[in-house]
Formats: C-alpha cells, structure tokens, sequence
C-alpha cells in the first residue's frame, strides 16, 4: 500500500554501511560504523554534537566518501556504490536550508525541478503538501523559519526520492511544524522509503520510529528497535 | 580487527642509490665548477661575469623539468588519488620554484655586468618570471589550505593550468620582447665552453634529482605521520570502544 | 536529463538573482569606473600620445572586474549549502560549468559595455573608427579569462581566503592573455587594421581553446571533492 | 637526550644529506678561487655575436668577479638553504613516527593485554 502522495516505486530497498571509517585530519569522525536501512523504515540518529551524526549523513548522501569501507546501495547484484546512478534517487534536507533566499518558494522548487528533469506540474502539487500555497509567491527570504524548512522538505522530496536524509529536520518547527514531520515520515514509510532522520529532539518514539542507532564518539552504541521515547535510550546509551 | 600500520613508502625510497646520485652529483658539479672557472675561456665582451651562465641555463632547463614532474604528478593525482602523486607533484613544484629563484636572482646580476641594466627584459627572463609567479601562487594556496584532501584537488587543478600555460607565455614573450640579443644561439660558443657547460648542466640536472628525490622521501615521511596518527586514533577509538 | 534545461535552469536563476539582488552589476560597473578614474589621474594622460594607454587602461579594469565577478560565481550556492542540492542532481557537471561560464561572460560583458566606451573617451580613443575590431578583441579576451576564472573559483571556493587566492592565482596564469590583447588592442587603436594584430589574436584564440578544454575537465575535478 | 643508535636505514639517509652538504661546501670553494683574477671589460653593451674568447683584458668600475661571486652565493646558498630545511623537516618527521610507532604499539599491549 503506498501512501496518499502516490510516490513511484523505491529504486532500491537496502542501504548497506559496511566497517565504514571517516577521517578528517589526524582523527576519526567515524570508525568502523556498520548498519543497514531498509525500505519502508524511519531512522532516527541521535547523539551528543560532534558524534558524527552529520559526517554519516553525508556519507549516506554521497556527498562524502567514507576513508576505509564503504556504502552500497541495492541488493545482491543490483548493489551500487557508484555515485552519480545513486544520486538521483537520494533527496537531503541538510543544516542548511539549501534554498536561494532572492528566489520566491516556487522558483526554488521549479529550480530543482529543471535541474533534476522532474515534471513542474509536480512544483505545485508539493507546494500545496507541504502547505505554502499562500506564501509560494514571495521570496523565501521572507520565510519563516519554519516555512524554509517546509520549502527545504519540498524540495527534497520533489525528485520522489528513494533515500530520504533529514539533518535535524525540527529545528525552527513549530508545533504545527512537528506534526506536519509526522505526517511525512508517515506518508514516506508507507510509500516504501528509506527515511533518515538526525535530530536532536529525543522526544521520538516508537510510535514514530522503527529504529533508532545512537551515535557517540564515531561510533555506534545501539542500533535496534527504539524503546517508548529515545530519551531514556539516550540517558542509557550517551550520558 | 584490521589494524595493519600501511605505510607508504619504505623509508628507503630510492633505496641507497640515493648515496650513489649524491656522491654523483657531487663529483660532477665539482668538476663543472672547476670547468666553468678554470678550463672555460673568458668571454670576450662580457668579461668573467659570463661565468654565471654556466649555472644559469642549466637552472633554468631545470626549472622546466621541476613544473613538468608537478603537472604530470597532479594529472595522475587527480586520475589515481594516490597521495604519493600528490607528494610528488609538491615535490616538483617547490623544486621548480627553488632553481627559478636562482635564474631570476642570478640573470639580474649577470645582466648588471654585462649589459649594464638590471632587467633586461630577456624574454626567456620574462617567462621564468611569470612562471615562478604561477608556482609561488601553487605553494601559497597549498600552505593555506592545509593538508585537507580539498587542497590537493585544487592543487593539482592549479599543478596542471600553470604548466598549461607555460607555452602560451613563451610565444607570447617572445613576440613582445623577441627582438633583443639572443646571447647564445647566433654567435655559437667557444668548444670549450660548451664543454663545461655540458657537465655543469649534468651536475645541476642531478642535483634537481638528488633534491627531488630527498623531498619526495620527506613527504612520504610526513604522510606516514598522518596514517599513523589514525592509527593512534583507531586504536583510540576501539580501546574507547571496549571500555564502553 | 536534458543539458539545455538545466543548463537554462542554472544560468536563468543566476541572472534572476541578479538582476534582483543586483550585487555584482553594481559594484562591478561603479569599481571599473573607479579604476578608470585612478589610472586618469595617476599620469596616464599625461603625456601627449595618450591614446597608446587605453588598451592598457582598458584591460587592466577588465583584468581587476574579473576578479569581483568570478569570486561570487559560487557564492550563492554556498551561502545555504545549495550546492549539495546541484550536486545531487544527475549529471549536472556539464551544465553547470556552461552556466556558470555563461553568467560571468554576461556579467563581464555588461560591465564591457560601460568600461570600454569611457576608456575611449576619456583617453581620446576615436571608436567609431575601431570600435568592430576593439570589440571583437575584448569578445575573445573576455571568453578565456572567463573560462580560467570560472573553474579557478569552483576550485578555491571552499577556502577560507579564496578572495585574496583568486587573484594570486588568476593573474600570473592570464598574463599572456592580457599581454595578447593589450598589444592587439593597440596595433588597432594605432589605426593598423585586424591584419596586423593577427599575430597577437592567434595567441589569444589559442588560450581560449587550450583553457575552455582545460577548464570544462578540471572544473569537473574541483567540484569532485567538494561536498 | 642520549645519542639513540640509529637504524641502518637513518643511518644512510644521514650519509645522503651529508654527501649532499659536502658538496655545497665543495662549490662555495670553487667561485672564490676563480674570482682572484677579476678582470674584463664592458664594450658594446648589446653584443650581437655570441660568446667568444677574450684577448686582452681592462680595469673597470666595479671588477666582474664580484658580480659573478653573488651569483655563486646566490646559487649555492639557496641550495644550501633548501637542503637544510628539507634534513630539519626529514628528521622532525622521522622523530614524530618513531614516537607515534611506540604509542601505537602501547596502545596495541593494552587492546591485545587484559581484555584479551
């Protein structure tokens, strides 16, 4: 069953990290990080500042490439590790809002639209989902906080990708703005995708959630089934 | 657990020939010297302030052969991304800039004597002139950026424009300036001038090896720092790992 | 993927942006004139034959404008990180090296349009008479400066000093370049027809073709260790 | 610090950079012998013809030897000076590993030691 939105069908349903390791200078961010993400899943990744939560995203982009190790997409012979038949099909919010403040909210989308051969007439059916059909007209510079980060999530979920990447997606939400969150992660797990989540907000659960992984000191502590609320597996885990 | 220490380069790159090219080079720039001061005549017009040519040209030659190992090295980083390319790209470039240094203190000194002006606006000057710029320009951003894999990318892309445009600014040079005195193509040189000159070019050509190849092994040394200082940090991080 | 739509895409929000934020076109325009202003007083003038020292009055403000335009080249996309998006993007390499080299020659010429009628003037330079040639020679000029420039700000884009890098770097590399076109520009304001600037016009076609090819490559390396 | 016996391979490197200070010092020799007889003149500044050997000599302001000296120096020195620096980063590079390698290998006693 595939959610409301109607997504395409998911170009690959695991994402493997295998003894992955990322160096910067003369230490590791990561070391030796192994996991696997499945389709239809949401992950969440939390950790103190620092742990390497956004050099694994980065990773999981292809943005970055790991130092030892590597991360494959796909199964068996389908698996890829090359970037650019991967890159399509990954769509980040990143820290940053990765928007053109000058451009209005459509221009943004409809930008991301050409650059990545998606059919404008999708431009408006996201601006209508993530609820900025009032505001899609005037430069994203005058956005909120909030609507930038509604506009961030359109325009990476514009491409319908497989891999969905969110780096402390709830910064600047405000209640509304949480339960619109809950709503797409709901929406991306039903249609299939693979949804990562780093997020600082330990107030997930299970509910939410179908896994959780904390991350400390470049490596990775817990991996599994998230318990009621990721605050208590944090208080075990971290502190 | 995979906690080999790979090391790059075995401390003895080169092996011990490098003694050997050392005590070479050494023999035959003493002999050059010697040859260039005592067995090559005075220079008629220029008097023996036309000794300095003997190191001037083959530092100049050499100069080419620094940028050429920099661009060479900086295609095959960036085709390769093996570190000891990029070690070898810095290593030409910095040798490149030491020899352009000498013609370009040295060429002014000669020209004082000889010519009575300090820049002669020689074309062949000229263009060591811009070159040194451009591989100055290449050592300034290299020592900015760190020791970040960013910087070795550009790096290279800058290894590869700047000797790119070597050609363009000779034929550019040498239309601008082309008229003045080609000092040593049309009147030919004295036999036994051009004897000396001869093994004053080889004993500078291994001297730039001798030098290239001390380099290339300190910056293999210093790679090796950084893998091992990973290592310190792997194994950090499994002890942190197991305490945990 | 098709090339013209992202690469129109690309090029058409740059100029958007632009035309709307209106940064470069401004400053740029009003610091050419500036420089202009600088050289008249410092003497340029002076002497009688003052029409020998446009060209060089000419490209050197063309030279220093350069380097304002290129250093914002990317400065949008790494304000807010938009560059991780570009990146994602199937093979956006192509398109947005062809944008980006088609935004600074936009820029450039626009800028060329103001910079190169009040050199003339000011150092008495009769354009109507050389005008065609005159622009012909800063078209061509124009394109290989762009293309160094162009892949030299993807590369040092993501240093800390790019803006005092870029010039370091930029200027020694297009010194033949500029010497090719102030000499060119010369032999034409001095009345000899294209004929006599052949010889320095074939040394500047040839740094456009060796530093388009070059440039399109290693703009592709750059932006490869990116993030 | 007390004079550590250094492996053959340290050992050799240090003959290389000796070797390469050895013959510095041999070419600085070599200019100051030649320049005792500082004679020449200066004629036509722009010769046109190439070299050619000198018949007869003249005094004139300041002798060439002086000027062909400061390029030796100038020669020898920047390499002199670029050898040295290259031996001073060889051995601060060499000292760092050597102290890296025995931190590496504590740390390998205390993994592969009371956990094992």
């Amino acid at each position: 069953m595939t959610g409301t939105w109607g997504l395409r069908p998911p170009a690959f349903r695991r994402v493997r990290v295998s003894e992955v390791s990322r160096a910067f200078g003369r230490s590791h961010a990561l070391f030796r990080v192994s996991t696997e993400l499945h389709a239809g899943t949401v992950t969440a990744i939390v950790g103190p500042n620092g742990a390497g939560k956004t050099t694994l995203l980065n990773l999981l982009a292809t943005l970055d490439r790991p130092s030892e190790g590597n991360v494959t997409f796909g199964e068996g012979a389908g698996s890829v590790t090359h970037r650019a038949a991967i890159r399509p099909h990954i769509g980040l919010v990143a820290h940053d809002t990765m928007l053109y403040p000058e451009l209005t909210g459509r221009e943004n989308l409809r930008f991301t639209a050409d650059v990545c051969g998606v059919d404008p007439a999708a431009v408006s059916t996201w601006l209508a989902r993530v609820g900025l059909e009032a505001a899609a007209d005037s430069p994203a510079a005058t956005y909120s906080r909030g609507m930038r980060q509604r506009l961030a999530i359109a325009r990476a979920l514009l491409t319908e990708p497989t891999l969905v990447l969110l780096d402390e997606p709830l910064t600047g939400l405000d209640a509304s703005g949480r339960a619109f969150l809950s709503e797409t992660l709901r929406e991306l797990r039903a249609a299939d995708r693979i949804v990562v989540m780093v997020t600082h907000h330990l107030d997930w659960g299970s509910s939410e959630l179908d896994r959780a992984i904390v991350v400390a000191r470049g490596r990775i502590r817990f991996d599994g089934a998230p318990p009621e609320t990721l605050a208590d597996l944090y208080a075990r885990e971290v502190a | 657990m995979k906690l080999t220490i790979p090391t790059l380069h075995t401390s003895e790159a080169g092996g011990e020939w490098v003694t050997w090219l050392a005590i070479a080079t050494a023999v035959t720039l003493t002999a050059g010297v010697g040859m260039a001061f005592f067995y090559a005549p005075e220079e008629a017009t220029m008097g023996v302030v036309q000794r300095i040519f003997y190191f001037h040209v083959p530092s100049a030659i050499v100069t080419y052969a620094g940028f050429l190992t920099c661009a060479t090295a900086s295609v095959a980083y960036l085709v390769t991304g093996s570190r000891k390319a990029d070690v070898v790209a810095r290593a030409g470039a910095e040798l490149g800039v030491l020899f352009c240094t000498a013609v370009l203190l040295s060429g002014p000194i000669w020209a004082r004597k000889a010519w009575g002006t300090w820049w002669t606006g020689e074309p062949r000057l000229l263009l060591t002139l811009v070159m040194c710029l451009i591989f100055v320009a290449y050592l300034v951003v290299r020592q900015m950026g760190g020791r970040s894999e960013m910087t070795r990318r550009i790096c290279a892309v800058l290894g590869i424009l700047g000797v790119a445009d070597i050609p363009l600014v000779r034929v550019a040079v040498q239309r601008w300036r082309g008229n003045h005195p080609r000092v040593l193509r049309e009147g030919g040189i004295a036999p036994e001038m051009a004897h000396a000159f001869t093994v004053m070019l080889l004993g500078v050509g291994l001297m730039f090896l001798t030098l290239l190849l001390l380099r290339i092994r300190a910056g293999l040394l210093e790679e090796d720092v950084e893998t091992w200082h990973l290592q310190l940090s792997a194994r950090r991080a499994t002890l942190d790992d197991r305490r945990s | 993927m098709s090339f013209g739509r992202q690469l129109a895409a690309i090029a058409g929000k740059d100029l958007r942006i632009e035309l709307r934020a209106r940064e470069i076109l401004y400053t740029a325009t009003l610091f050419s004139v500036v420089v202009i202003v600088v050289f008249l007083f410092s003497g340029f003038g002076d002497s009688g034959e003052t029409r020998r020292a446009a060209p060089g009055v000419l490209w050197v403000t063309i030279a220093f404008v350069g380097t304002l335009v290129f250093g914002r080249t990317f400065q949008r996309e790494r304000e807010q990180n938009a560059i991780a998006g570009l990146l994602l993007a199937p093979s956006i390499v192509g398109p947005l090296f062809a944008a980006k080299l088609l935004v600074n020659l936009a820029l450039l010429g626009a800028i060329e349009l103001i910079v190169v009628p009040v050199v003339t003037v000011t150092f008495g330079v009769p354009l109507a008479a050389v005008g065609g040639a005159v622009a012909l020679v800063v078209a061509l000029g124009t394109l290989g400066f762009a293309a160094l420039g162009t892949v030299l700000a993807a590369s040092l884009s993501t240093l800390r000093l790019r803006e005092v890098l870029l010039p370091i770097v930029l200027y020694p590399l297009c010194l033949p370049l500029l010497l090719a076109c102030v000499k060119a520009t010369q032999l034409l304001v001095a009345g000899d027809g294209l004929g006599a600037a052949r010889g320095w016009l074939s040394i500047v076609v040839a740094f456009d073709v060796l530093y388009l090819a070059l440039s399109r490559w290693l703009f592709g390396q750059a932006l490869e260790g990116s993030a | 610090m007390r004079r550590r016996r250094l492996d053959p391979a340290a050992r050799q490197r240090r003959h290389a950079l000796g070797g390469g200070l050895v013959l510095l010092a041999l070419l600085m020799a070599a200019p100051a012998l030649g320049a005792a007889d500082g004679s020449g003149y200066d004629r036509d500044a722009l010769s046109e013809r190439g070299f050619v050997a000198v018949e007869s000599g003249r005094q004139e302001s300041v002798p060439g030897g002086v000027f062909m000296l400061a390029g030796y120096i100038v020669f020898v020195g920047l390499l002199t000076g670029y050898v040295a620096r290259l031996s001073s980063k060889h051995a601060a590079a060499q000292a760092e590993l050597a102290a890296l390698r025995r931190a590496v290998e504590d740390l390998d006693d205390r993994i592969a030691g009371p956990r094992s």
